[in-house]
C-alpha cells in the first residue's frame, strides 16, 4: 500500500496547477523544486523577493555572478523580460497582491487557513522572520507545499497553530506528500488523494473534520 | 563645481559617531559594501545600531564589524543564516539586542523614512508575535498594524557607477536596499565601482538620484567584471565577501 | 506565450464599466493617453469617477471626455489651468463633482494602493483646508495627517516602449503618474509608440514591471519623433492633444 | 526716494543667496526668474515636481518636446546629469526634505511663517492646489517671493492669514519689492531693507513688530 508520493513528485503535481502566465513565488527549500517541473516552453515569471521578475534557473558553474542571487542566497540567472527593482517597489508587489501564487513550506497549517512556519517558538532558537509573512499575506493564490507528519508522526494540520504564526487565515491550498487540501469557510476540503489514502484516514491522521472534495478537479477548479 | 568624490574610503566614513545609526544595504553578500564596513571597522565608531536585512555573512563585512564589539543593536529581518555564527554566538550570549522586522516591513520603514511619511498601516504581520503591542486597524475590511519610519544616521551604500552628482545605477539584484537607504540617512555614503562622466549615466535608466548621496568613492571594478563584461566569479563566496 | 498586446484601442477598452473609477496619467499633455481616452469615449461608459492630476487641457483627451458628461467626479489636485474652459463650465454648473488633493498625497495614495498600504501619515496638508475632518497625530515632535490609498478599477497609462509581457519604459516627463496607476488600478491599460521584443529592454531600466499591465496597444510614434530620434515639435499644444 | 526693486532685481537678489550644489525647486511664476540670475557656471540643480532633477531653460522654438516640461507645463531642456522618476518618487523627495531651497509666491504669510499661497477662499473660484503644501512643507528653507503689498496696498505680511494657508509654520525667509524678513520664534526679522526703506516705515506699512537684523548678511547666513 502507498500512501506517500516523493517531494519531486509533489513538486510536479503543483507545477500541473501553474496556469501560463503566473507570476509565481517560491519560498526556499522544497517550493523552488516547482520550478524544476514546468513544463518546457510555458511562460511561468518567477519572482524573487532581493529585487527581480523572471529570474532563470542555476547557471553553470563558470557562470556565477554574485551580484544575481535568489532569496536563498544562490546564484541564478536573468531571462528575456527580466526586470530588476529595490527592495520597497519588490515588498509593495508581494503585499499589493500582484503576485498570482506564492508557494510555501509549513510548520502547520490551521483548518482556518492560518500559518505558520518562521520559528518554532523553541526558547534557545535565534528568530529570522525574512519575507516569509508579506508572502503569506500578499499572494493572490498561497500554496503551501509540506509533509502531511512530522518525523515524529504529528500531523502538520491542525485545529489551531501552537507554533508562532505568519499570517492569519492566508492559506488557500495545502499539497502534501498524502493529499492535496482546500481550505474553505467551513474547514478543509480534500481535492485529490495520493496512493491508497482515504479520506478517513485521513480524518484521523489529522485528527480533522475532512470535506470530500475529490470529484473537483484541482488542476481545473485552480485554472478557472 | 559639485563634486561628491572622495579619494579614499577612509575619508569616506569619517565622522561617523559612537552611537550613530547604521543603515548597511545589501541582501546577504549581494550589494554589501563591504570596503565602507571595512573602513568603519579600522574608524573606529562603537556603540552603533545597524540596519540590514541580515546579521553578517562568515568573518567579514558586517560579521566583522559584529565580531569586534561595535554593534550594540541590530534592526534586520533574517540575521539567523548558514554562515551567520558571529551573530549567533552573540546573540546567544546576550551581547548584542535584536529587532526583528518583517523583511517587506523593513523595507517600507525605511522608504517611508526617506518618503517623509511618519507611519502606516501595513496587513504584513496582523495577528503574529511581531505585531504585538503595535496598534492596529480595519480599513476596508481587511486588518492592519502600524509601523513607523526607521531613520539613520548615516547609510553606507554599495553600488554599480555613480558620477560626480551622486546619481546612481546598481547591478541586478546587488541594488537590493540601497536606493531606499540612501532616501533614509541624514549622511548617505556610497562605493561604486567607477566614477564616470556627468552626463554619461542615461537620465532614464538613473536609479539614485544624487541628491540623496552626500559622499561617493571607487573601490574598483567587482572581480567578476572586466572592463564591464561579466567574466565568471571562481567561487561566489571568496569573490563577493 | 504571454502576450499582452490587443490590436486596437477599441478592443483595450473593451468591458469598462459604467460606474467605473479610472485612473487617467498624464500631467498636463505629457504622458496623457490620448488615443486610450479617445476610445474610452467611443465607447461609451457613464458615470465615470476619473483620477488625474488635472481636469483636462483644451477640447480634447480627458477634456473632450468631460464635455461628453461621462464623468460624475474628478478625484485631482490642480483642477483650473489656463485651458481648463470644460472642466470650469461644467464645476461651475454644480454638474461635476470635485475632490481636491494636494499632489504629493494624490501621488502616493495612488502609490499605497498599489503597495498594499491601507494607509499613512503625511505632513502635506495639515493645518489645512483639505486636511479637514480627517484624523491626525504628532510622531516624533512632527504633525501629520491620516490620508488612505486610492485605488481603481482601470488605469488608462501611455507609456513609450512595451514588449509582450508589458514591461514598459517611459520617455521624459511623460513618465509622471504612470508608474504608480498601473500599480494602483485592478485593470492596467497601455498605450506605447510600439511593443519591442521580448528581451529588448534593459532589466536594470525597465520603469514598470509586466506584471502591473493588463493589455498594450501600440499607437505609433509620436509625433515629435523620427524613428526614435526627437525632431521637434512644431508646436507644443497641437502636437500634443 | 525709492523704496521698492523691480521683480527682476528680486529675484538676482535671491539668487545671490543660492549656494553652489543647492537642490532647488521654483515655484510657478515669478520664482521661477530666479533661475535666469544665477551665475554662469554654477552648478545649482532644478527639481520639477512632475518628475525630473537637473532641469535645463526653454529650449528653442524648433527644439520643443512635449514630454519635456515642468510644473507649470512650459517646455523645459535636459542637463548633464538629469535624472527623471515618477510622481510617487518626485513627492518623495518633496516631503521628505530632500530638496534644500524651495521659492513660492504668496497671497499672504503670517510672522509665525505660515503661508496662504493657493485660494483666496472666493466663493466663486475653482480650487486648486497642486504641488504648494508639498513644497511648503517639505524643503529644508521655504523662501517666499513677493510683493510686500497688495495692489490695494494691503500687506501680506499679516499677524494671522485669513486667505486658506499652505503649510503652518513653513516659511524661513519672505523676500519682498521692499526688504528681506526672516520668521524667527519671536516674530519677522528684517534682513535687508532696499532702497530708502526703513524699518519704522516698514513696521507701520505691515502693522507688525519687527525685529531689526540688518546687521547680519543674509547672503552670509545662508550659507551658513
Amino acid at each position: 500500500m502507498t500512501t506517500r508520493i516523493s517531494r519531486d513528485e509533489l513538486a510536479a503535481r503543483i507545477a500541473r496547477d501553474i496556469p501560463e502566465g503566473a507570476v509565481m513565488n517560491l519560498g526556499i527549500g522544497a517550493p523552488t523544486r516547482v520550478a524544476n517541473f514546468l513544463p518546457e516552453g510555458l511562460e511561468v515569471i518567477l519572482h524573487t523577493e532581493n529585487g527581480m521578475l523572471a529570474m532563470g534557473p542555476e547557471p553553470a558553474a563558470d557562470r556565477i555572478d554574485p551580484d544575481l542571487i535568489n532569496a536563498g542566497k544562490q546564484p541564478v540567472t536573468e531571462l528575456p523580460g527580466a526586470a530588476y527593482f529595490h527592495h520597497a517597489d519588490s515588498f509593495a508587489m508581494m503585499r499589493g497582491g500582484h503576485l498570482d501564487i506564492c508557494v510555501l513550506g509549513a510548520f502547520q497549517v490551521s483548518e482556518r487557513g492560518d500559518l505558520a512556519n518562521w520559528s518554532t517558538g523553541a526558547a534557545d532558537s535565534i528568530p529570522a522572520v525574512g519575507g516569509a509573512m508579506d508572502l503569506a499575506i500578499g499572494a493572490r493564490q498561497v500554496f503551501v507545499m509540506t509533509d502531511l507528519l512530522t518525523r515524529s508522526g504529528e500531523s502538520k494540520l491542525v485545529r489551531t497553530c501552537s507554533y508562532p504564526l505568519t499570517g492569519v487565515g492566508c492559506v488557500n491550498r495545502i499539497y502534501t506528500d498524502h493529499a492535496i487540501f482546500d481550505v474553505t469557510p467551513t474547514g478543509l476540503a480534500v481535492l485529490e488523494l495520493f496512493g491508497d489514502n482515504t479520506i478517513t484516514e485521513l480524518a484521523t491522521l489529522t485528527g480533522l473534520v475532512l470535506d470530500d472534495a475529490t470529484s473537483t478537479d484541482a488542476t481545473d477548479k485552480e485554472l478557472a | 563645481m559639485i563634486s561628491k568624490v572622495t579619494g579614499s574610503v577612509e575619508e569616506a566614513v569619517r565622522g561617523i559617531a559612537d552611537g550613530a545609526v547604521v543603515m548597511i544595504g545589501g541582501f546577504g553578500r549581494a550589494g554589501q559594501p563591504v570596503e565602507l564596513i571595512d573602513a568603519l571597522l579600522a574608524h573606529g565608531a562603537a556603540d552603533l545600531t545597524v540596519i540590514n536585512n541580515n546579521a553578517g555573512n562568515g568573518d567579514t563585512g558586517l560579521a566583522a564589524l559584529l565580531a569586534a564589539r561595535r554593534v550594540r543593536r541590530i534592526i534586520c529581518s533574517f540575521p539567523r543564516q548558514s554562515d551567520s555564527h558571529v551573530f549567533d554566538a552573540l546573540y546567544r550570549a546576550g551581547e548584542i539586542e535584536l529587532e526583528l522586522v518583517p523583511q517587506g516591513n523593513l523595507a517600507e520603514r525605511i522608504r517611508a523614512a526617506g518618503a517623509g511619511i511618519g507611519a502606516f498601516f501595513t496587513p504584513t504581520g496582523f495577528g503574529t508575535a511581531l505585531a504585538e503591542g503595535k496598534e492596529t486597524r480595519e480599513i476596508d475590511g481587511r486588518s492592519y498594524v502600524l509601523e513607523h519610519a526607521l531613520h539613520a544616521d548615516v547609510a553606507l551604500v554599495s553600488a554599480y557607477r555613480a558620477d560626480r552628482w551622486g546619481n546612481l545605477v546598481y547591478r541586478k539584484t546587488a541594488r537590493n536596499f540601497g536606493p531606499i537607504m540612501a532616501a533614509a540617512a541624514t549622511t548617505t555614503i556610497v562605493q561604486v565601482d567607477e566614477i564616470v562622466e556627468l552626463g554619461a549615466l542615461d537620465p532614464e535608466s538613473v536609479v539614485t538620484p544624487g541628491l540623496y548621496v552626500n559622499r561617493v568613492v571607487a573601490v574598483g571594478e567587482r572581480a567578476w567584471l572586466r572592463d564591464g563584461e561579466f567574466v565568471g566569479a571562481a567561487s561566489v563566496e571568496g569573490d563577493a565577501s
